[in-house]
């Protein structure tokens, strides 16, 4: 049975903030408050990753790191001639948005974790690290899908914009914090980097949801093929991440995060990084597909059914 | 409107001013970093911005998130590099880009720093 | 006795404001951070009264909730020919300080929940559903009496603007998830929305003092009827609510509450929706009067005054 | 102040440039919903805002607090539609809000946008 | 560029303008109180200000810190005022500070607030 | 034997904004973020201060506190001719650079703190009085020392400057708050400002370390005298803060702290105050050695050798 999950608080928060927006209520999130609370969860997610990297030994995950960002690679070149051949997309719209759906969303991600911990399933506390590894791979191969075959490329500038990007550098950051100190030197830090981060995750959340309404008209523009694929999509590479998982022997929570990992479409790093490799695709096309439906869809229906799968798998690869 | 230019202005010659161009371009605020460095490349010698919201033919920016918001910027300089850098954006940015660009003639002190 | 009520900490922060606003001084709180606090403290308060309407029975309110909603709409019908015939303001102004006088404060409420609770004194946790509905009428019942007679009635914007309004969107909203969620659900976020509170709250009310104190030169053109008013009125309206809630049966603690939010007069949805219904009201004389004086008023003296009024009245009625 | 606008402009005609009106708003933050839809209605085709202080006949607006603060909003349009909106503002905004508003000519890329 | 400002506008008198002079300065925030006081003293009626960021002489001023925060102020005023208050920056300021100042013709509505 | 310190987590996140910054990163921590933070740092440590004064008779305060202005008064004193003659700085620079290192460093004191509190040493809870105290001699000696012998002397506005200021408004409010609230009354704010202060420090810290990497372009300029200046004056004025306190009898930990005080730069006050008193002075100097060198050795090398000198001097004077 699929966990029902419209209760889970801060889901809540996110509809309640997608209400606002499509009754054109004035409740605004400062950018401000958007971007402050973005540098809290990244470090916060890193630094829990961290923490649990310490108890790890790393040789050990070196394959299960390979496996998961090559499998996490080829959901890009599936998407991409879907994209292109089916959807009747443009060279450049139908590499940027599988620049998207290859990529992953943090705060997907954190949604998943806090459903996990909110129905009592451990995971991995490790997996930070294949969101770290995940978000690259998919943004170079958007990069070469769009520009093969026309000579100048700018993987350099794309390089730098992701690797010195405030996602990467606040997550790896944290990473790297968390597992220097440890848990016993991140303990007077937990007050606020764990403690509140329900909390703050559900303001995010709130605004999170006025932006998705903000993102509803451009779907118009997209037709019904876009909001099929932004279905059907996350399903199928739901489903790719807890075959992935179960196969390399990870927990049920493990499976259903890795699930989530690779069925969620990124919204803060592609975009940006799109926005400058590959400026001809239409922004608006992938956004209001990531955010507008995938993003939703993740929260309410992909990560119960992400976790329901995970553990139908179990004991069976 | 009585916009007369002829109309000379009562300003006692105090200070001694030169005509400059004052280029402003309205764009988002993702390329705001690029437009900057173009503009040093081509010969400003300063530059100012702030943020912006705005709606045009790309519809509506509102800065609500971090993606959406636009960046107002000013150079002021002589004419012919506010032309240079006004063309290389036309050629450069126009295309896909959301973007505005104009000029307006000022008197600015100092004109050496321009 | 009246419990004095100057060393309540978050009350010396207001104090700390005013006197740094009076001396001029460049401390400022960012306007973004003044919006980040309302938004918490707004979705806090909605999210505290949603659990503890989960609690109760919906349909004991219905009774309580009218004679509540009622009662409150007398004071801007009462206020407005004071105004009008004795203070000698405008149509316009008088009906905008209605307006102002009979609405509702939501920091002013906190303040008499964080001192009902500094004192030790219960109350009934559903009274933030009667601070969302006393929001309402006055504003309505101003813009009405600003028009009448006058064709042309911009109530439609009103409501919209007040409905839609960022401070009922965020109360009610929290309203519902505290609801939906239960004392179980909100748990995880107890630490960000309840722990926090009390400390955000006097930071809120450190810019509070601020404002304040950048609006006593308002005052000077307000002339000293106004100054009587902004001083009477709440001490009027405060001894209806605690006559009101003593005869509908309301604990002790309750009633000071009830009396606090009739006495307290509105300063962010009155003057906004003012604003736009009523735009030739001149708003330095209504801002002047509830934030000037009735809030500092009602914050050092009003609040002590209520609760020792409901104890008299305790038994009583 | 030498500001003789015979002076004739040392810019090579690079890109080809068009005289369009630039309206600027200065006024209370709460309206500026209100100005901006007026405007779409009465033809600009797009407009451009940021948050402002400052100080005028109405007091001290300093943006400490969300109702005191200002924005300002620049249109950039055809002159008889700069004309159009500054006389409805004038008509339904001057007697009860802050607010200025002025014009100055402009040199735009891209005419048709505007 | 076609700037040829003998072309003469085709907007209708509904609303009826007078020429002023915009004065407009970009410099360090730390001194806005400072430049506000001096231009109500020396005879503005109102000034709006901006936060802004940029570089020039002075180096880069990226606001990330408040002590490296630019603000742009602009004052609409007659001519001889803005020539006075700029007369004045340029004593006053310029060796010292980072600092940009530039004046424009404009058109604005109810004169008498200028 | 040093205490080897850059493990502490919060220096972590020091070095993480360091390192973004000289990655050109495109990190930045938003303006309102850092004034926010700094709101909040400086009421905490207020606060803290206020609290423990409140268990202290204030008489028994006053000698310390005057000796320990009286000799942190002699630093700018003794700092200006080195810095005019070896330095060969103008008389304005010299007398910015001479007041921005005889004042004081709110943040690397909290950092001394922290550091206390994390190897288990105690401290005299009021030495935030000294804090505060030390803030403003020096000041007041810089402008003296640009001014002397030409007449007019901005000292009034440097006075009002530097008391109406932010940060003196704001940590003496919070101590006056703390003392007359006491650890019972401020108990409720404690989750907020005792609790988060750390976690909140650590994202402080990662601005500050942005902003020193933004510095370093200045350094260039600076010479290499200054570098020396920015490294040996710390090590003298803590050596001289380590033996007052224990002149004066105070604890190892009040020794550590006082000599951290005497060691910091003020990068807050000081510059502000400058900058309107002597703007003829190059902030890029002043701030450059005092924000990109004394800062981070300060965080890094002197706090652990300060700390390690008090424990030297315990017992010996
Ligand atoms: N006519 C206009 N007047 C003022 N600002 C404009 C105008 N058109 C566009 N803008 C600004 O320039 C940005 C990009 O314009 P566009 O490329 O037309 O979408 C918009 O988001 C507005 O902020
Ligand atoms: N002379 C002026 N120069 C620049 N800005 C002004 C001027 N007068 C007014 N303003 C701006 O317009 C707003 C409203 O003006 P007012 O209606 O005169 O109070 C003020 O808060 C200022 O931001
Ligand atoms: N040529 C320019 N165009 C536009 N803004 C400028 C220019 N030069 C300087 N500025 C602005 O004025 C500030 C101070 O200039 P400066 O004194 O040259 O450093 C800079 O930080 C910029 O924001
Ligand atoms: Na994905
Ligand atoms: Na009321
Ligand atoms: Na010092």
């Amino acid at each position: 049975m699929v966990h029902a999950m419209p209760f889970e608080p801060v889901i809540l928060f996110f509809l309640l903030g997608l209400l606002a927006g499509l009754a054109r209520s004035d409740l605004k999130i400062p950018a401000v408050l958007y971007e402050s609370l973005s540098i809290f969860l990244l470090l916060a997610i890193g630094l829990k990753g961290g923490v649990e990297l310490a108890r790890q030994s790393l040789a050990e995950l070196i394959l299960p790191a390979l496996v998961i960002v090559g499998i996490g690679a080829a959901l890009p070149l599936i998407a991409f001639p879907v994209l292109q051949r089916l959807g009747k997309l443009s060279r450049a719209d139908a590499a940027s948005l599988a620049a998207h759906y290859g990529s992953v969303s943090v705060v997907t991600f954190a949604v998943g974790a806090a459903y996990l911990a909110s129905v009592g399933q451990d995971y991995e506390g490790y997996m930070v690290v294949f969101l770290v590894l995940l978000e690259f791979p998919a943004l170079m191969i958007g990069v070469w899908l769009a520009r093969r075959g026309q000579g100048e490329s700018p993987l350099g500038k794309v390089l730098h914009e992701v690797f010195a990007g405030k996602s990467i550098v606040l997550l790896v950051g944290g990473l790297l914090i968390g597992w220097l100190a440890g848990a016993d030197g991140i303990k007077p830090l937990d007050r606020l980097f764990f403690d509140l981060f329900k909390g703050l995750l559900a303001i995010f959340l709130l605004e999170m949801g006025l932006v998705a309404a903000s993102r509803f008209g451009d779907l118009r523009r997209a037709g019904t093929f876009l909001l099929g694929f932004a279905v059907t999509m996350p399903l199928f590479a739901g489903t790719l991440g807890a075959l992935t998982a179960s196969l390399l022997g990870l927990s049920v929570g493990g499976a259903a995060l890795l699930a989530t990992l690779y069925a969620s479409a990124s919204y803060i790093a592609a975009p940006a990084a799109m926005r400058i490799a590959v400026p001809e695709a239409n922004p608006a096309l992938s956004i209001g597909a990531a955010l507008g439906i995938t993003f939703p869809f993740n929260l309410v229906i992909g990560i119960p059914t992400y976790y329901w799968l995970a553990r139908q798998l179990e004991g069976v690869v | 409107m009585t916009m007369q230019p002829t109309t000379t202005s009562a300003t006692p010659p105090l200070a001694s001013y030169t005509r400059r161009t004052l280029l402003t371009v309205i764009c988002e605020a993702s390329i705001e970093g690029r437009v900057a460095a173009d503009a040093r490349r081509l010969g400003a010698h300063g530059y100012t911005a702030s943020d912006a919201r705005g709606w045009g033919q790309h519809g509506t920016r509102d800065g609500g998130w971090p993606l959406s918001g636009n960046v107002r910027i000013d150079i002021l300089c002589e004419a012919a590099i506010a032309d240079a850098i006004a063309g290389h954006l036309q050629a450069n940015y126009f295309a896909s880009y959301a973007m505005v660009c104009y000029l307006s003639d000022v008197s600015v002190l100092r004109s050496d720093k321009f």
